[in-house]
């Protein structure tokens, strides 16, 4: 399966083009001249950041753009057909659904809410095939059986919102596969989804089409999972190819200086191994390629005393129903966490998606909405005693760089006025003080100073993130929770970030509290790690610890799930039903269960179950 | 790029080379605010701009109503004017036609002349309709926008206060808007007009008349302001739980500047979307109020009191009618419109629909 | 004649009036309907009209032998006369029936019948009235005296109006509603519903006894439906869908109906003026000469215009209408004062304000709210204007109008009302509308609008009242001088009399008119 | 559930009692109502008028009016008018409720099935001629005083144009009970239904159309067009069923207010004899019987579509099932 099938292409682009309307009739050209093939049995990968193009692409395949606003030109030929030059009836005759069937990224929304999952099978079961109700019922219950979904004669009749994220993408490709397409568009199938779950899926769909020798264009951003799925991979640069050539070749001897700029700031899992402190990531020249590998952190975290104590924290977010809306049940989504954070330090905390990673965050800084118990003590000053007035002016000391840049920023202010406020209003100094602070940090996080009459919709979301840093040191805060301030980033920007961070840790001293899901990111800033898993710390450690020497089945779980951009460590694993996370509601009466921790080596702690 | 300490590492360029769309560069200029953008939006569409031209163009006409009364149809349309006489063909003939023929019942006011004096005719009472007709819309348009205001300014103060301070505060209010909005609009219109018509307020030296407009202000402005106020209110506590709401107070802002810099230019918005909707479906209330004779007091004159007056005369001088009705869809047209664009560019998820 | 038997009769109205229990509805609507539904003692000729004034024996047998100084009346009562129930008519109906007036609180029975003995106490407590030494019914004999504590020369009059119908002696002593009250007229109500429709037919136990009083009626069914609007019950009838509309075709229509339906349209006067009460015991109507200003400056043919023209209102510069007992023609606020009204005269009303030293006060006027009460108010602000006033007009609905302009805490300076007689006698207008005992200040029922309470004009009421009972004709002389007196005070602003419009269907026939009971329906017929 | 169903009815007693009560003062709040007067008659002797004022209990402490009131209205049913005496409410006001429901019915049929061509023909012609001219009349429709409508309506076809044939078959105002004769029944409404529908075709045209619109923006539809559905069943089966949900919501508020009584407009300008003109009248002459009757009863229909609605939400959209 790993080489060039000799035989001809299922489909193939010619010099595509796309535009879309733009103001005032102008035509602005999305995709710029895309050529590419792709045979049966094969996978092709399509790569680029954000913006480049793949989406469109793979709309335009399938003619799924509105023809209204937008203009498609070249040649798309598949299966024998010039799909440019069918009629719309002709596309849903032929192709859509027929040769050709597509999966989304948003697993979430790709569903319609308001039908069954069965119904909506069986509308892609019958729409092209017409048959009986009872034998289209059969076809999808085997179909959903074939996707690995568990008591599937009973979910058929369930609706979309019953099922979870994965599981959606797993009826998403049993659609997909209703009418046994010659090709799958999978345009971000995983990219919204937990590790786990994405590691899941991606076995899935490679058993799958090597089960029904469909051709596969797959798009994706994420170079582990190209290397993981693609015999060659094709990677896209704002509408343009930069590189096409099978998968081994580009990841191994990159031609492109993009190319290779975009690999080098990959973070690999495991190359951290034997490295004592964090790194920078790698700094590319995009014109010329070349790489200057990332420098270490030189300073070392000050273990005398700790910075932020937390002890049996405890956070509940009430379920309220009935008459008169009374307390019905409770999320437990924290449940007595404890660690410390020295100056200097960087303590990840990872964990999958709800297991209450942002929410411990907050509590910290006191502003999750449920009830919290427990001590957070930040030097001296216990933050749970505090009255209200106290509080505000604690905040100070320690920051919260929030997980979405775009909504904690208010549309309405400038980033000037935005990064102005605190300061002032924590009488740090005068007007013109503030301003003048204001261009410096702008400068620091690398953005121009001019920069700061604009509105937050004006900048990328990168560059937003970087804002939300800069309000943070503002205040020149002690410590720094950053949730999830990388996940959201192309790679290239998320190496900017992560080595912002760094620098600033390295100049001021700051501690972190990095959430993150990302283990490839974490494992290369942090000094110690947290596993979290429903609400509760599993293993705590040293880096080195945590991710060589993971104790805890969750933790081992997390880091086998991980896609390695390797296209040499490669594996295939063995698909194994899909695991749901347990929904952390618990009624009134539960009682958390004791815990009870093991120490493995000094600091590195393991949860007794 | 400056930067204060020398060790700093280099910040490391943008991966991708620059592409002007993507990242506007320092060099262009300042960028505009969201309410110069909606500005810049409004300008931009056709529709808006044609509706706002017409809107202005009615109250523009509206305001020369004086104008037109005094020099056009040199008449007070406001005086009794049963025993004038119009010249025509040379002729002084009475405004207020007696019925010559069969057996001579009915006093039919005259035609439109679409002279000058007597343009859409008289009304039953001699006056000139048209000069009416114009201090009519006057009244229309000022009553449904002080009502809007006021409407506006009622649901925003309820809005935000249920929605802020929350707990019993809320509940009370919200329970108080539900009853409210049980209350079924023109009911409810009615009834205070019946209770405030019947009365005279003095407010200390405010002395109010029922005959004042500020009484069909004053209701219908009151009778909507459920239907702004749960929105805002909603508005408010999706914000007050916003991300920025929530970052503002991470970094130890103040409740008081929270309120004011962070929740309230968020919910104007809200407000101003709901404004040319509002005022269209005030113009038609005060219409419907006055026609049902609990809106606009005689002798003053409305949309509505015309149309009243027109019903009165719909089979011998439907013209009378048909102005008022006429100019009500048109500008209640052009509002709509308006609005439609309005809310396109400022809050393109709101709730469709009134 | 019985050629002409037979058939419906469709009448419409945009609304229906409350109760049909004729001890308590006052409507003239109803009232129509009770002259053929139930009977009086006596009652008024049912004939068109002025002989329509006079009154018949109805359930007596012939007029009243009045004895005791006129305080005693005697009544002989007919015999086989049934009820639409089967029942017969007996003295003990009678006397159940003027007891129930009081137990019901009918509107009149402290105006009206006031004067029987025994009434005080039956209007102290209604519940345990009996009326004893007041009402006796001599069941064997057939007869019922009426006693009075004082002789009313109205009495007849009194007993004549629905309010004084003879109902079975076991009609429950609370208000009826909507249930029908089996009576002695010439049909019965078969079906009522407000909100819907009335139907009326023969009453089965009918015979006619006296053409004058209670004729035998040609149509077998009439049909009044309830709801529309006044422009649609003239569309009908035109359209042939209707027969006859209660309310007033609209002044809009009434040019084209003159000519395209001449023959379906029949003009009767009315014994009821339009006025306008000034508070004479409020600036700037206390001062008389500002009040003669006011009277002086109206042009009331330009408030017949208002009211559709000169075919359906007369001006009127006195209290009492024109043909009404005790009426003489006379005008004192015209341009030559004399017998009739001609023009305003503006400048001896510039005067008179200039004199009066009213000038600049506000004043607002208080109208109902239909079309016509409307447009006089507004005519009324001009001349106000005109005058020199600061005038404004308020428009109230029109069932609150009327006792709100009547309670003196409303502090009404001007409003426009309207008075419709109960019965042909000149005390009806004057007494009622201007004499003290009419006034009763902070309450809502005070008839005495202008609060105009002179002691030399009441006195002379009085006498008149009296003088009555013994020689009418005198007394009309005397009531023709108070009508004088009063206006020469100049408390209400005369307006016009309205004439009544009926608009009837092509095919109804024998349209007879009584002043009394308007339209006679059972008269009329359809084929 | 049952839970559910006595939440509900706590609120609406709780809102109901709130606006009788609400109802009740600003009623002794309006000057010229005193109901004794008025029920006496015109000219009655002051001793009458206090008779009548103890009969009717008016001189009792108002919350014992309130409380009498209240059990003639819901126990013994047998509140009588202040205005028409003798006039019994409640079944003045189940006499007037099959106008009104006639009225608002058949109206409603109406303006869902026009409302939900227009929409759905607007949507599926977007920015060519069918969808501007019908979004040009729906803006009309809505822009229109709905009396307004009715009295041109009226002029056509009861004056003007009622010799012509194409109007000879309209009947005179007013209401014909469907019990006594289904045709005339639905000739006299005919006219009453399309003024009243009009302006909500409007309004559920220009809604639907947009919802429409909107929907076709979601992820789903995205899936239901790669999956090879023809246009017009994405239309119809997917955009559609979304976009209706709040139309129903709509409806179902509308619905409820206008059997309330706010069909008052319609039912004044076309004389039919139904709740929104009983309570009219009953306000213009203050009624207080009637009005309070009528009100609860148009806030019962406003709280129970309420419940409904969300009954109805529940049943289309199954995510609202969650608990
Ligand atoms: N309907 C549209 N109209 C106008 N521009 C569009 C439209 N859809 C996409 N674009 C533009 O086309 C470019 C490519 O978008 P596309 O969605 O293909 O990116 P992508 O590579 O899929 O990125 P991501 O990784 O964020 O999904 C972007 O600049 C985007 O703004
Ligand atoms: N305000 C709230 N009310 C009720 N439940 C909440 C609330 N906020 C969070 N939760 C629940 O608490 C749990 C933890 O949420 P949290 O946002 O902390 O997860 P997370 O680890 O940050 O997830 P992600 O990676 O998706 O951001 C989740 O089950 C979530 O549904
Ligand atoms: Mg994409
Ligand atoms: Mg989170």
């Amino acid at each position: 399966m790993t080489d060039l099938s000799p035989a001809a292409p299922i489909l193939s682009v010619r010099d595509l083009r796309v535009s879309f309307a733009g103001a005032r009739k102008s035509w602005t050209r999305v995709v710029n001249g895309l050529s590419l093939d792709v045979a049966a049995g094969e996978t092709v990968a399509l790569v680029g950041e954000s913006g480049s193009g793949k989406s469109v692409t793979s709309l335009a395949l399938m003619r799924l753009l509105d023809p209204a606003t937008s203009r498609i030109e070249g040649r798309i030929t598949l299966d024998g057909h010039e799909v440019l030059a069918l009629s719309e009836a002709e596309m849903v005759a032929k192709i859509r659904g027929q040769r050709a069937a597509m999966i989304f990224q948003e697993p979430m929304t790709s569903l319609h809410p308001i039908y069954t999952v069965g119904d909506q099978l069986i509308e892609a079961l019958t729409c092209h095939r017409p048959m009986p109700l009872a034998q289209a019922r059969k076809a999808a219950v085997a179909l959903m059986e074939r996707v690995r979904i568990p008591d599937a004669a009973r979910r058929l009749g369930d609706y979309p919102h019953a099922f979870s994220g994965g599981m959606r993408q797993r009826v998403m490709i049993a659609m997909a596969l209703a009418s046994r397409p010659k090709l799958l568009i999978a345009d971000e199938p995983t990219t919204a989804l937990d590790v786990t779950v994405q590691g899941e899926i991606l076995s899935l769909l490679k058993e799958l089409q090597a089960e029904f020798g469909m051709a596969m264009l797959f798009v994706t951003h994420d170079m582990g999972v190209v290397a993981e799925m693609a015999d060659r991979t094709v990677v896209m640069l704002r509408g343009d190819v930069v590189e096409d050539g099978p998968t081994e070749q580009v990841f191994r001897a990159p031609r492109q200086p993009y190319t290779r700029a975009l690999l080098a700031s990959v973070p690999a899992l495991g190359s951290m191994a034997g490295e004592p402190v964090p790194l920078r990531f790698p700094v590319i020249d995009t014109a010329t390629g070349q790489v200057t590998p990332g420098r270490p952190l030189t300073r070392q975290p000050d273990l005398t005393a700790p910075l932020l104590q937390v002890r049996g924290l405890v956070t509940r977010f009430d379920v309220r129903g009935g008459l008169l809306r009374r307390r019905v049940a409770r999320v437990h989504a924290v449940e007595n966490l404890s660690f410390a954070i020295h100056p200097a330090e960087t303590l990840a905390l990872v964990g999958e998606s709800g297991c209450g990673k942002s929410t411990t965050g907050r509590a910290i800084i006191r502003l999750a909405a449920g009830q919290s118990t427990g001590s957070v003590r930040l030097g001296e000053t216990e933050l749970f005693a505090l009255d209200p007035g106290r509080l505000r002016l604690q905040r100070r000391e320690i920051q919260m760089i929030p997980q979405d840049p775009l909504a904690s920023l208010n549309p309405r202010m400038t980033i000037g006025e935005a990064l102005v406020e605190p300061f002032l209003e924590h009488c740090m100094g005068s007007a013109a003080e503030a301003r003048a602070k204001a261009a410096r940090l702008m400068g620091q996080v690398g953005l121009d100073p001019a920069m700061l009459e604009r509105f937050p919709h004006e900048f990328s979301g990168g560059q937003r993130q970087r804002l939300c840093i800069a309000r943070a040191l503002m205040l020149d805060p002690k410590v720094i929770i950053a949730d999830e301030s990388v996940s959201a980033l192309d790679v290239s920007v998320k190496a900017q970030v992560v080595n912002l961070l760094l620098d600033i840790q390295e100049r001021t001293g700051i501690a972190f509290l990095f959430i993150s899901h990302d283990i490839a990111v974490v494992e290369r800033i942090s000094h110690r790690i947290a596993v979290m898993y429903q609400g509760e710390i599993v293993e705590i450690g040293p880096r080195a610890a945590v991710m060589e020497n993971p104790l805890h089945p969750y933790t081992r779980r997390l880091i086998d799930a991980v896609a390695i951009p390797d296209p040499a460590r490669r594996h295939l694993r063995r698909s194994q039903p899909p695991s749901e996370l347990m929904n952390p509601i618990r009624d009134l009466g539960f009682v958390p269960p004791k815990r009870r921790y093991r120490e493995a080596s000094p600091g590195h702690f393991v949860r007794e179950d | 790029m400056t930067r204060e300490d020398g060790d700093a590492p280099d910040m490391t360029p943008d991966l991708i080379p620059p592409s002007p769309a993507a990242s506007a560069g320092g060099d262009l200029p300042p960028p505009a605010g969201p309410w110069r953008r909606a500005l810049t939006g409004l300008a931009a569409s056709p529709t808006a701009v044609l509706s706002g031209l017409g809107i202005l163009l009615i109250v523009l006409a509206m305001a020369l109503a004086p104008v037109y009364a005094k020099y056009v149809a040199k008449t007070d349309p406001f005086r009794s004017g049963l025993s004038a006489k119009i010249l025509i063909d040379g002729k002084r003939s009475p405004v207020m036609v007696r019925s010559t023929e069969g057996l001579g019942l009915g006093v039919t006011p005259i035609g439109p002349t679409w002279g000058p004096q007597y343009f859409l005719g008289a009304d039953a009472q001699g006056r000139d309709v048209a000069a009416r007709f114009l201090y009519g819309g006057q009244n229309s348009l000022f009553i449904a926008g002080a009502a809007t205001l006021l409407c506006l300014v009622c649901a925003a103060l309820v809005g935000i206060v249920a929605g802020y301070a929350g707990g019993v505060v809320d509940t009370v209010l919200s329970n108080l808007i539900d009853m409210i909005w049980a209350f079924p609009v023109y009911l409810l219109a009615i009834s205070l007009s019946i209770v405030m018509l019947g009365k005279t307020f003095d407010f200390g030296p405010i002395h109010l008349s029922s005959s004042s407009l500020i009484v069909p202000i004053v209701i219908i402005g009151l009778v909507y302001v459920p239907y702004v106020a749960r929105p805002v209110r909603g508005r408010v506590i999706a914000i007050t739980n916003s991300e920025f709401v929530l970052a503002a107070r991470g970094l130890g802002i103040r409740p008081s500047r929270i309120l004011w810099r962070h929740i309230l230019p968020n919910v104007a918005t809200t407000l101003i979307v709901f404004a040319p909707m509002l005022m269209a479906l005030n113009i038609v209330t005060e219409s419907a109020l006055s026609f049902l004779s609990v809106g606009v007091q005689a002798p003053n004159a409305s949309w509505g009191t015309i149309l009243q007056d027109g019903q009165a005369l719909l089979y011998s001088r439907p013209v009378v009618s048909m102005a008022p009705g006429l100019a009500i869809m048109v500008t209640v047209m052009l509002l709509n419109l308006f609005g439609d664009v309005l809310r396109d560019i400022l809050d393109p998820k709101s709730v469709r629909g009134r | 004649e019985d050629a002409h038997r037979g058939g419906t009769l469709r009448l419409v109205s945009v609304s229906s009036q409350g109760t049909l229990d004729p001890h308590i509805n006052y409507t003239s609507q109803f009232w129509q309907l009770y002259a053929f539904l139930y009977d009086g003692l006596v009652g008024f000729k049912k004939v068109g009209g002025t002989d329509s004034k006079d009154i018949v024996p109805d359930l007596a047998a012939a007029m009243p032998v009045i004895s005791n100084d006129g305080k005693t009346y005697t009544f002989t009562l007919r015999k086989g006369i049934k009820f639409a129930d089967g029942s017969d008519m007996t003295a003990t109906d009678v006397v159940a029936s003027f007891q129930r007036i009081f137990k019901v609180l009918g509107p009149t029975a402290g105006t009206f019948y006031n004067g029987i003995v025994g009434a005080e106490a039956c209007l102290a407590d209604p519940a345990s009235c009996t009326l004893a030494g007041g009402v006796i019914g001599d069941e064997a004999a057939g007869t019922v005296t009426i006693n009075l504590t004082a002789a009313d020369p109205e009495l007849l009059f009194k007993l004549s109006v629905p309010h004084a119908a003879i109902l079975p002696s076991e009609t429950p002593a609370k208000d009826n509603g909507n249930t029908p009250i089996p009576g002695t007229g010439a049909y019965v109500v078969k079906s009522y519903d407000a909100n819907n429709s009335m139907v009326i037919v023969r009453n089965p136990a009918f015979k006619e006894w006296s053409k004058d009083a209670q004729p035998d009626g040609y149509v077998d069914q009439i049909v009044y439906t309830f709801g529309g609007t006044e422009e649609a019950a003239v569309n009908a009838i035109l359209n042939g869908q209707a027969d006859w509309m209660f309310d007033t075709p609209p002044a809009d229509r009434l040019a084209e109906l003159s000519t395209s339906a001449p023959g379906q349209i029949h003009l009767s006067p009315l014994s009821a003026w339009w006025y306008a009460p000034m508070n004479v015991n409020l600036p700037p109507f206390d001062n008389l000469k500002a009040r003669q200003a006011l009277n002086y400056a109206i042009d009331r043919d330009a408030l017949v215009s208002v009211f559709g023209g000169p075919a359906l209102a007369k001006p009127v510069c006195q209290v009492l209408p024109p043909e009404f007992p005790g009426h003489e023609d006379q005008c004192l606020y015209t341009l030559d004062p004399g017998t009739e009204w001609t023009a305003p005269d503006m400048d001896k009303a510039l005067q008179l304000v200039e004199e009066s030293g009213t000038k600049g006060q506000k004043v607002t006027v208080v109208t109902e709210d239909n079309a016509a009460s409307r447009g006089i108010g507004t005519y009324l602000q001009s001349v106000l204007s005109d005058l020199g006033y600061e005038a404004a007009v308020q428009t109230i609905s029109g069932d609150i109008q009327f006792t709100y302009i009547q309670n003196t805490n409303n502090k009404v300076q001007l409003s426009i009302s309207q008075w419709y007689a109960d019965y042909p006698a000149a005390s009806n207008f004057l007494n009622v509308l201007f004499g003290c005992d009419s006034f009763h200040p902070g309450t809502d029922a005070s008839i005495n609008i202008s609060g105009l309470c002179d002691k030399d004009i009441d006195a002379q009421m009085k006498a008149a009242i009296a003088l009555g009972a013994t020689d009418p004709v005198a007394a009309d002389k005397d009531w023709a001088k108070i009508d004088r007196a009063v206006m020469e005070q100049s408390p209400a602003l005369p307006l016009f009399t309205p004439q009544q419009v009926d608009l009837l269907s092509t095919r109804v026939g024998n349209y007879q008119f009584s002043s009394l009971h308007h339209w006679l329906i059972a008269n009329a017929w359809v084929q | 559930m049952l839970a559910a169903v006595l939440a509900r009815l706590a609120r609406m007693a709780v809102v109901m009692l709130g606006i009788s009560i609400l109802t009740f003062l600003i009623f002794f709040a309006t000057p010229g109502a005193d109901p004794a007067a008025r029920i006496a008659g015109r000219n009655a002797a002051p001793e009458t008028v206090i008779a009548v004022r103890h009969d009717f209990g008016l001189d009792r402490p108002i919350w014992v009016q309130y409380g009498v009131m209240m059990r003639k209205m819901f126990i013994t049913g047998d509140l009588t008018s202040f205005v028409n005496r003798g006039e019994k409410i409640v079944p003045a006001l189940r006499a007037a409720a099959p106008v009104t429901l006639s009225l608002v019915a058949g109206a409603a049929v109406l303006w869902m099935v026009l409302g939900a061509v227009t929409g759905i023909l607007a949507a599926a012609t977007k920015d060519r001629w069918p969808d501007k001219i019908l979004m040009g009349v729906s803006m009309m429709a809505v822009a229109m005083p709905v009396f307004w409508v009715g009295e041109m309506v009226n002029l056509i076809t009861q004056s003007r144009f009622h010799d012509t044939w194409a109007f000879s078959w309209v009947p005179p105002l007013g209401y014909v009970p469907f019990t006594e004769s289904p045709l005339r029944w639905a000739l006299a409404l005919v006219f009453p239904w399309l003024t009243l529908a009009f302006l909500y075709i409007g309004l559920y045209g220009r809604m639907l159309r947009t919802g429409i619109l909107e929907t076709y923006q979601e992820d789903y539809i995205r899936t239901a067009r790669a999956k090879g559905l023809t246009a017009r069943r994405v239309l119809l089966k997917h955009a559609t069923r979304s976009a209706i949900i709040p139309v129903v919501i709509m409806f179902g508020m509308d619905f409820g207010v206008l059997v309330g009584g706010a069909a008052v407009l319609t039912e004044v300008v076309f004389g039919l004899n139904g709740v929104g003109r009983l309570t009219y009248q009953a306000l213009k002459a203050l009624d207080l019987p009637m009005i309070m009757a009528s009100v609860l009863y148009a806030s019962f229909f406003v709280v129970l579509a309420n419940a409904v609605v969300d009954l109805l939400c529940i049943l289309i959209d199954p995510r609202m099932r969650r608990k």
